[in-house]
């Protein structure tokens, strides 16, 4: 017999490290989201999103950009009265998002996210001018043009290397990360 | 002399690289021993948990691990991302031995284990409580005289920590600015996220929240930002433009590393401080000093 | 023989908490195991090590002391006080030899029956795992007396 | 004139300070001889263990029998002068309670044994270990048998009177040699059957002249780890579990006075089931800290807890010898 | 002698002998229990009902039993009843034991064989335990007819009202110059809005002038040792330098004191007070107290004007604290509650935003004897708010300050918003988590102010800043909040911003409490006895909790609390004399070694060092009985009656069977 894991269970168990801080305990108070300084740009304010996991609207939640819009500045955690570390449970919810394969259209985060932590795998080092530039497009044409411009700036004054740096025992590192995620062998 | 495990983290090596030969002179001034980690990886700042949260926490955790192995007792990151990752993980592996467990058998692959034995400090503590703001003060010889520095915290050198000794309005920075001889400006922002983990992702919040913050301080007459984190100091400096651009606003106000104010009052050569490096002049700054 | 082992315990209670929890466990009619005879008294807090050292060496397998929550003793804070005690005669417990997990420490309050009695049945199990109190095992210690003996007699001249 | 009432006197398994302690009545140990005949006293005189067995059950006026039970002659000996005696006194800490001979009972006896006659500083090369019997061309030789545990003497044989201390101190000594003479005039009457002699009925801190106060410890200490020692407030107070509070009086307060804490060499108080009980609830009592944690912390002050409370007690206290009982019924 | 036993077992029905056998239980008692003086044993089927009583009373008195063993239900049900029937046959009640085998055998246990074997072991610990019991008689102490009150806020002055009305004596200790308490700074009390002074005051004065009350002001309680119906207290009056029998409250003095300091007690800091003061006009008593940190003859030894001036010559510069005794019979605490200190959340910008007022700031502009005269201004003290904006729950319920709700701020604000409304006419909005009105009228009230257009926002506010973004922001107070019933984040532009502070315990509540051996819950309150059938008493005896000491209040249950205390307390008075729990702890004397380990460890106090003879004593009046220090003591010099550790012994071996004749193998 398997037991139906209710969304909010589901959540809380992806938040391993805090133990499924209590998402459970929250009155709806709205401090998160009065706190956010993102807030304007997500379709749902955190309290809202917390107020839908509670009530079972997986699909809703999912389709929201709220998480993605999270800028991790943890200040709602701190404000929390609940002492819900909200910030944390917005990873947790991009974690399921990623895992269940289910976002809104045309975000970046999810992407980025992946390809950050391939590059990582794959070098053991991030490196801003490679992440940067691919995500450009996104942002349209005057966004090249800004991009550009900063780009050959930031070249310009030597904070640019051309190369990513990767780390020495990259084998063993990546060893390491097979342990906890299959990646295939690095190319 | 006490040593230092240094953990520079990727930014200080490309963009921010500003910020780290600072740091080193500053450090070697103050009798600060920072020995680098040998072979250190990318911490993840804030991309990983979004993928795999044990994964976030073994790649920190494989820095901490080469730290312990050193034998040294004080981790030290110059990036606040870099330092809340280090700090929470290092943390919870004390507190959970199941997750120290699953992240411990990763390690092995790499022979390596980690204990969370570390004390896990941001550079600017070091500097505060460690070196102490009065042996500081002793060494200026440029004292920053009128120099209206707004002093910008961010976000992660202080949360999601409730332990500060004020979370929402604390004062140690403006207080090593005072020591400083510069005069710190009270602004309403100064704990007030940047959007630095949006800046790629969601390019128009980040702005926004660049704007508000470069308003803020322009408001209250600081006549640069003063910040602890590259991840902020790209954020607010790189994309000044883009900023004025988009709000049609005019702001030229330089950001600087608390590391190249300390430099420029201790009178090591702005060029040793990779003050030149900005896209926002820091002449202005030195004006005061020299 | 395959006969279980049906350990002999004694348990002490105060009379506001774990008593009554004791009660409640009665007038609710939870079943637990039988094996646990108890002591009132007023408080964890009188609870003397002696008592627990008589009871073991009267034959008792294992003791249980139970008493209110941190923080709601019926006088103010005596539980904290059967709460020290309790741990340094653990300690003693162990080195004489005799299983400290012999001794364990409840807290029910009046409203716990349910606790009550699943501690109770839980500590039990745990006894009977131990087997029956064994002197820190005196049969070895006779084998070894045999072996340190016959050491002295089968010496070469 | 009248036969003088006989004296004796045994040494079992101890140490022998409890036959200093009776030399340390200087000259008062003539008043022995004067109003004793010593009849036994291995000691002090020769004397064969037939003459005793000789002598007619009851003659003997007086035994202190010092040393516990740690193998058969001592054993035989103590149900011997138990026989011939009118008053049996358990003299000594070893005699009442088993003192530091009993710690072995923390082992096995043949590990004893093995420790004694194979250890790194034990030069053994040919693993010889002493025999309790062998051939000489005279005949056969024999050598006491060790008994599993050491028993306390009132576990082996009924006594009529306690005298505690390790050893006892030589002014309780005389005072009770005193009252014996004293009895024998008719000018006293002697203590009900059973008592403690020599000894006072409180504990050490009655006569220990340190300032006390409501005791709040946060840490333990080992003596030499302070410095300096107040001499003059309560050595517990300053953090060294001091046995003191749960040891009978009776030595004056011998080592408080002289710097250093009480190891309880005087035993439990009087009416106390239990002396390493007394001491639990009193380190327990002191330690001023609600949470396990830190309660532990605390207690990790006293590493050898048994050693603590335990050490001239362990083979009279109540689980080791309801275990001697145990053994008993076993062998 | 040996004892004479008799042993009663009791079927209760089915209820024990359906899983009991108790024939065999009562026939095994007599036989192998005889040599321990079972003289008879027993079984019936309802030992608690009349016939079973008389049953033993009838074997006490022909079979002359000494002890009396009855194996039934638990002794919190009927051990009072049986103890009562052998009373009644002339044998000390505490002579008999109860040994429960319902509640801990037959209801519990299924196994007939098991549960049988089970409660012969508790009859044969109970039967061991019985011999060891001895007559113990209760024991009766005198109260003292005179009541100590301790805080003179509403709560306080209530309760020593009820009991001097009633026509016994009551001493009213409070700290600051002036009765009063917090409901004296109010303007208007909730729903009913009706003054808070008109209401107050004539207590207050009634309370100052009533022959039976002896007010105390200006002091505080230093030390209480004793117990129910003797208590003695020593009071320390502090040294108001003015004789007070001089003083006709002229106000002279403070007219002609040219030292103006800020009033941060009465008037939460917004208005000033001279250095010799009352706190306000109404105060009782009325002569004023000197404030000697700031009086600038005690800085400097000059200026006396009010000596100068004053036309009694009632002040007295060499004035020190007195200390003084009293005896009482029992203690009533109303020492009130602390407002919760809004600069703990900086993001509210208290301290730092002029405009933002705590609470109590708020009560005093708008009482028309206050700083303002009622008029609600800026600090600026004339610009009148447009908007103002009533933050609620300010530290309460939030993990990071108070868990709790402090209950009365709902209200509170609401009435704020009324006042605003009413006075100025500004916009107000109220931002609340939840509006908590639960009381008679109170949901009126909120209707009421919806009515009067009052804007309420559910959101618990984020911060508040002075940081514009807008232009209709500049120069405003940027509260920032969720609305969260539209599920958008606002920035409400206002002039004014109130905190609705919350309630918390007295910073040295915990102090306070040790003083007279009661505790602090988790959040800090007094805990009460009980906390829904007896929430005005404590553990201790003899000691009462009335208004937000026990916990956050309003006016209305505050009153009705220190009524229900004096009624405790008058109760007390009648009996003249209480009747203790004769289990107590002693220690002997002889044995005592004056080691002081015990002292430590009675909550009570009721463990007392005594140097002279270097020994420790028992008060049995205060000793609760609760065993700790007998347990404790190493000298093995404490005995506790009731619950010996020959008692326990004997049971234990009962309980192992240690106690039956060894069969001879």
């Amino acid at each position: 017999m398997s037991i139906e894991l209710s969304f909010n269970n589901e959540i809380a168990n992806l938040m391993y490290a805090t133990h499924g801080n209590p998402i459970k305990d929250c009155l709806q108070c709205g401090i998160c989201s009065g706190t956010c300084p993102a807030a304007e740009f997500m379709d749902h304010t955190p309290r809202v999103i917390i107020g839908l996991i509670s009530a079972g609207y997986k699909d809703e939640v999912l389709a929201s950009n709220t998480f993605w819009s999270c800028a991790s500045c943890y200040h709602c955690s701190v404000r929390c009265p609940a002492g819900i570390d909200i910030a944390d449970m917005m990873y947790a919810l991009k974690r399921y998002s990623m895992w269940k394969g289910r976002h809104q259209e045309g975000l970046i985060g999810p992407a980025f996210s992946e390809s950050f932590v391939k590059m990582i795998v794959n070098s053991g080092r991030s490196f801003e001018p490679l992440l940067a530039p691919t995500y450009i497009f996104k942002n349209g044409p005057q966004g090249l043009v800004q991009e550009a411009q900063t780009a050959t700036g930031l070249m310009l004054k030597g904070r640019m290397p051309l190369l990513p740096k990767k780390i020495k025992g990259l084998k063993k590192f990546q060893n390491m990360v097979r342990r906890i995620i299959p990646i295939g062998e690095p190319s | 002399m006490k040593q230092y495990a240094y953990y520079p983290g990727c930014s200080l090596e490309s963009l921010a690289t500003a910020y780290n030969i600072s740091t080193l002179e500053v450090a070697h001034k103050l009798g600060v021993d920072l020995k680098e980690i040998k072979d250190w990886n990318c911490c993840g700042a804030t991309a990983y948990f979004p993928v795999d949260e044990l994964l976030a926490h073994t790649l920190v955790a494989r820095n901490l691990a080469l730290a312990e192995k050193d034998g040294l007792s004080d981790f030290v990151a110059p990036c606040s991302a870099c330092y809340k990752n280090a700090y929470f993980t290092n943390a919870y592996l004390k507190k959970d031995p199941d997750l120290a467990e699953h992240i411990n058998y990763a390690l092995e692959a790499d022979n390596l284990h980690v204990n969370g034995t570390m004390k896990i400090r941001h550079l600017i503590e070091v500097f505060i409580e460690d070196v102490g703001l009065e042996e500081i003060g002793k060494k200026i010889t440029h004292p920053l005289k009128d120099l209206r520095v707004a002093p910008y915290y961010g976000c992660q050198l202080l949360r999601p920590r409730k332990d500060h000794e004020n979370v929402e309005n604390p004062q140690f920075f403006e207080s090593l600015l005072s020591a400083l001889g510069a005069e710190p400006v009270d602004y309403p922002s100064k704990t007030r996220c940047c959007g630095g983990s949006l800046i790629v992702t969601n390019r128009k919040a980040a702005l926004d929240m660049v704007h508000i913050l470069l308003q803020d301080a322009v408001n209250r007459k600081a006549d640069v930002i003063a910040t602890t984190c590259p991840m902020c100091n790209v954020n607010l400096e790189v994309y000044q433009s883009q900023v004025n651009r988009e709000f049609g606003t005019q702001f030229s106000i330089p950001v600087m590393y608390f590391t190249q104010l300390m430099g420029v009052a201790l009178g090591i050569k702005p060029g040793k401080l990779g003050i030149g490096k900005e896209l926002v002049s820091g002449e202005p700054v030195l004006a005061f000093a020299y | 023989m395959t006969e279980q082992f049906e350990p002999t315990i004694i348990g002490f209670t105060c009379n506001w908490c774990s008593y009554r929890a004791a009660d409640l466990a009665g007038t609710a009619r939870m079943k637990y195991a039988p094996n646990v005879r108890l002591i009132r008294l007023m408080c964890s807090g009188r609870l003397d090590p002696t008592f627990v050292l008589r009871a073991l060496s009267s034959g008792a397998d294992g003791v249980m002391i139970t008493g209110c929550h941190p923080g709601e003793c019926h006088y103010i804070e005596q539980n904290y006080k059967a709460l020290r005690r309790y741990l340094l005669l653990q300690r003693v417990l162990k080195g004489l030899g005799i299983e400290p997990e012999r001794v364990k420490l409840v807290w029910a309050s009046a409203a716990e029956g349910a606790r009550f009695a699943s501690e109770t049945t839980a500590f039990v199990e745990e006894i009977r795992k131990l087997g029956p109190l064994n002197w820190g095992k005196p049969v070895a210690e006779l084998e070894n007396l045999q072996e340190g003996i016959s050491k002295l007699e089968e010496v070469p001249a | 004139m009248t036969a003088k009432p006989k004296f004796a006197m045994y040494w079992a398994a101890s140490c022998g300070g409890c036959e200093i302690a009776v030399l340390n009545t200087h000259e008062k140990i003539l008043d022995v001889d004067a109003n004793f005949e010593v009849v036994f006293w291995p000691v002090a005189m020769d004397a064969k263990y037939k003459d005793v067995e000789a002598m007619e059950d009851g003659s003997i006026l007086l035994t202190l029998f010092n040393g516990g039970i740690r193998n058969d002659e001592n054993e035989h000996i103590a149900r011997l002068l138990r026989r011939k005696s009118k008053i049996l006194v358990a003299f000594g800490s070893c005699a009442c309670e088993g003192c530091i001979p009993g710690l072995a009972n923390l082992s096995p006896v043949g590990e004893i044994v093995h420790t004694a006659f194979n250890t790194i500083t034990t030069d053994n090369p040919h693993q010889i270990y002493p025999r309790t019997s062998f051939d000489v061309p005279e005949g056969e030789l024999h050598i006491p048998k060790l008994l599993p545990i050491l028993r306390p003497l009132d576990q082996v044989v009924d006594v009529d009177y306690y005298m505690p201390g390790c050893p006892p101190e030589s002014h309780q000594i005389w005072a009770v040699v005193d009252l014996v003479i004293k009895v024998i005039r008719g000018e006293a009457e002697l203590p009900p059957k059973g008592a403690v002699i020599g000894a006072g009925n409180s504990t050490v801190c009655d006569e220990c002249p340190r300032a006390r106060n409501v005791k709040a410890i946060k840490e333990f200490k080992r003596i030499q780890d302070i410095a300096p020692v107040d001499p003059t407030l309560c050595i517990l107070e300053q953090g060294v579990p001091c046995n003191g509070p749960a040891t009978r009086s009776g030595c004056d307060a011998r080592c408080p006075q002289a710097g250093a804490q009480c190891i309880g060499c005087y035993g439990p108080a009087e009416g106390v089931m239990d002396y390493g009980a007394r001491l639990m609830t009193a380190f327990a009592s002191v330690i001023d800290a609600t949470t396990p944690e830190e309660i532990d912390r605390i207690l990790d002050g006293i590493p050898d807890p048994v050693g603590q409370v335990y050490r001239f007690n362990l083979a009279g206290s109540l689980l080791k010898a309801a275990k001697s009982a145990w053994i008993k019924e076993k062998v | 002698m040996s004892e004479r036993i008799g042993v009663y077992v009791c079927h209760c029905g089915t209820n024990i002998a359906g899983t009991v056998d108790v024939v065999d239980v009562a026939n095994w008692a007599a036989e192998k229990l005889k040599h321990q003086g079972v003289v008879i044993a027993r079984e019936y089927k309802f030992m608690c009902s009349s016939l079973g009583q008389e049953l033993i009373e009838k074997d006490i008195k022909e079979l002359g039993l000494t002890r009396v063993v009855v194996a039934a239900c638990s002794p919190h049900l009927h051990e009072k009843t049986f103890r009562t029937a052998a009373k009644n046959a002339g044998l000390n009640p505490y002579l008999v034991e109860l040994a429960s085998i319902r509640e801990q055998v037959s209801w519990v246990h299924t196994d007939k064989a098991v549960a049988t074997a089970k409660s012969k072991a508790v009859v044969s610990g109970a039967v061991s335990r019985v011999i060891e019991n001895r007559a113990l008689d209760e024991i009766k102490v005198p109260i003292n007819a005179n009541t100590l009150v301790v805080g003179g806020g509403i709560a306080g002055i209530q309760s020593a009202l009820e009991i001097a009305n009633a026509g016994f004596h009551v001493y009213l200790v409070e700290r600051e110059p002036s009765i009063g308490g917090h409901m004296a700074q109010f303007d208007k009390t909730f729903p009913t809005l009706d003054c808070s002074a008109c209401i107050l005051t004539p207590r207050m004065v009634e309370a100052g002038t009533h022959p039976n009350i002896t007010l105390m002001t200006y002091s505080e309680v230093v030390n209480v040792s004793g117990y129910i119906g003797n208590f003695n207290v020593t009071i320390k009056q502090k040294a108001r330098c003015v004789k007070t029998d001089l003083c006709t409250g002229c106000g002279i003095c403070q007219e002609k004191c040219p030292k103006k300091v800020i009033d941060n007690v009465y008037e939460a800091g917004l208005g000033y007070r001279k250095a010799v003061y009352t706190p306000f006009a109404q105060a009782v008593p009325n002569f004023p107290v000197m404030d000697v940190e700031n009086c600038i003859y005690f800085k400097n030894g000059k200026c006396k004007a009010c000596e100068k001036f004053c036309p009694t010559e009632a002040i007295d510069f060499t004035q020190q604290d007195e200390l003084m005794d009293v005896q009482v019979g029992n203690i009533i605490l109303a020492t009130g509650y602390d407002l919760f200190d809004a600069t703990r959340i900086p993001q509210y910008g208290y301290g730092k935003l002029p405009n933002v007022f705590t609470s109590l700031e708020f009560e005093r502009m708008c009482n028309a004897a206050g700083p303002t005269e009622g008029k609600i201004v800026l600090r600026d003290m004339k610009t009148a708010p447009k908007t103002v904006v009533v933050v609620h729950c300010v530290g309460s319920r939030d993990e990071n300050y108070n868990k709790y709700c402090s209950g009365i701020c709902c209200m509170q604000s609401l009435k704020f918003a009324h006042l605003v409304m009413e006075r100025t006419g500004a916009e107000v909005y109220n931002c609340y988590i939840d509006i908590r009105t639960p009381f008679k009228d109170y949901e009126e009230f909120y209707k009421r102010v919806l009515e009067e257009g009052g804007h309420f926002i559910r959101g618990k506010v984020a911060e508040i800043t002075d940081a514009a973004r807008l232009p209709e922001e500049e120069g405003k107070l940027i509260v920032q909040v969720e609305d969260t019933l539209i599920g958008k984040q606002r920035r409400i532009p206002a002039d004014m911003v109130i905190l609705a502070a919350g309630l918390e315990p007295r910073h040295d509540a915990k102090e306070v409490g040790k003083l007279f051996g009661i505790a602090c819950g988790t959040s800090g309150w007094y805990t009460e006895r009980h906390p829904k059938l007896d929430p005005v008493a404590t553990m201790t005896e003899g000691i009462y909790i009335v208004g937000c000491v026990q916990g956050p209040k309003d006016i209305p249950a505050s009153v009705a609390q220190g009524a229900a205390a004096s009624a405790r307390v008058l109760g007390k008075i009648f009996q003249k004399e209480v009747a203790l729990e004769p289990i107590k702890a002693s220690i002997n004397q002889e044995t005592c070694s004056g080691c002081r380990i015990c002292n430590g460890l009675c909550p009570f106090n009721a463990i007392a060092f005594i140097a002279d003879d270097m020994v420790s004593e028992i008060n049995p009046a205060l000793c609760q009985g609760c065993g700790t220090c007998v347990a404790a003591c190493p000298a093995g010099a404490i005995s506790g009656t009731g619950f010996s550790d020959g008692q326990i012994m004997a049971q234990i071996d009962g309980l192992l069977f240690r106690n039956l004749e060894p069969v001879e193998a």
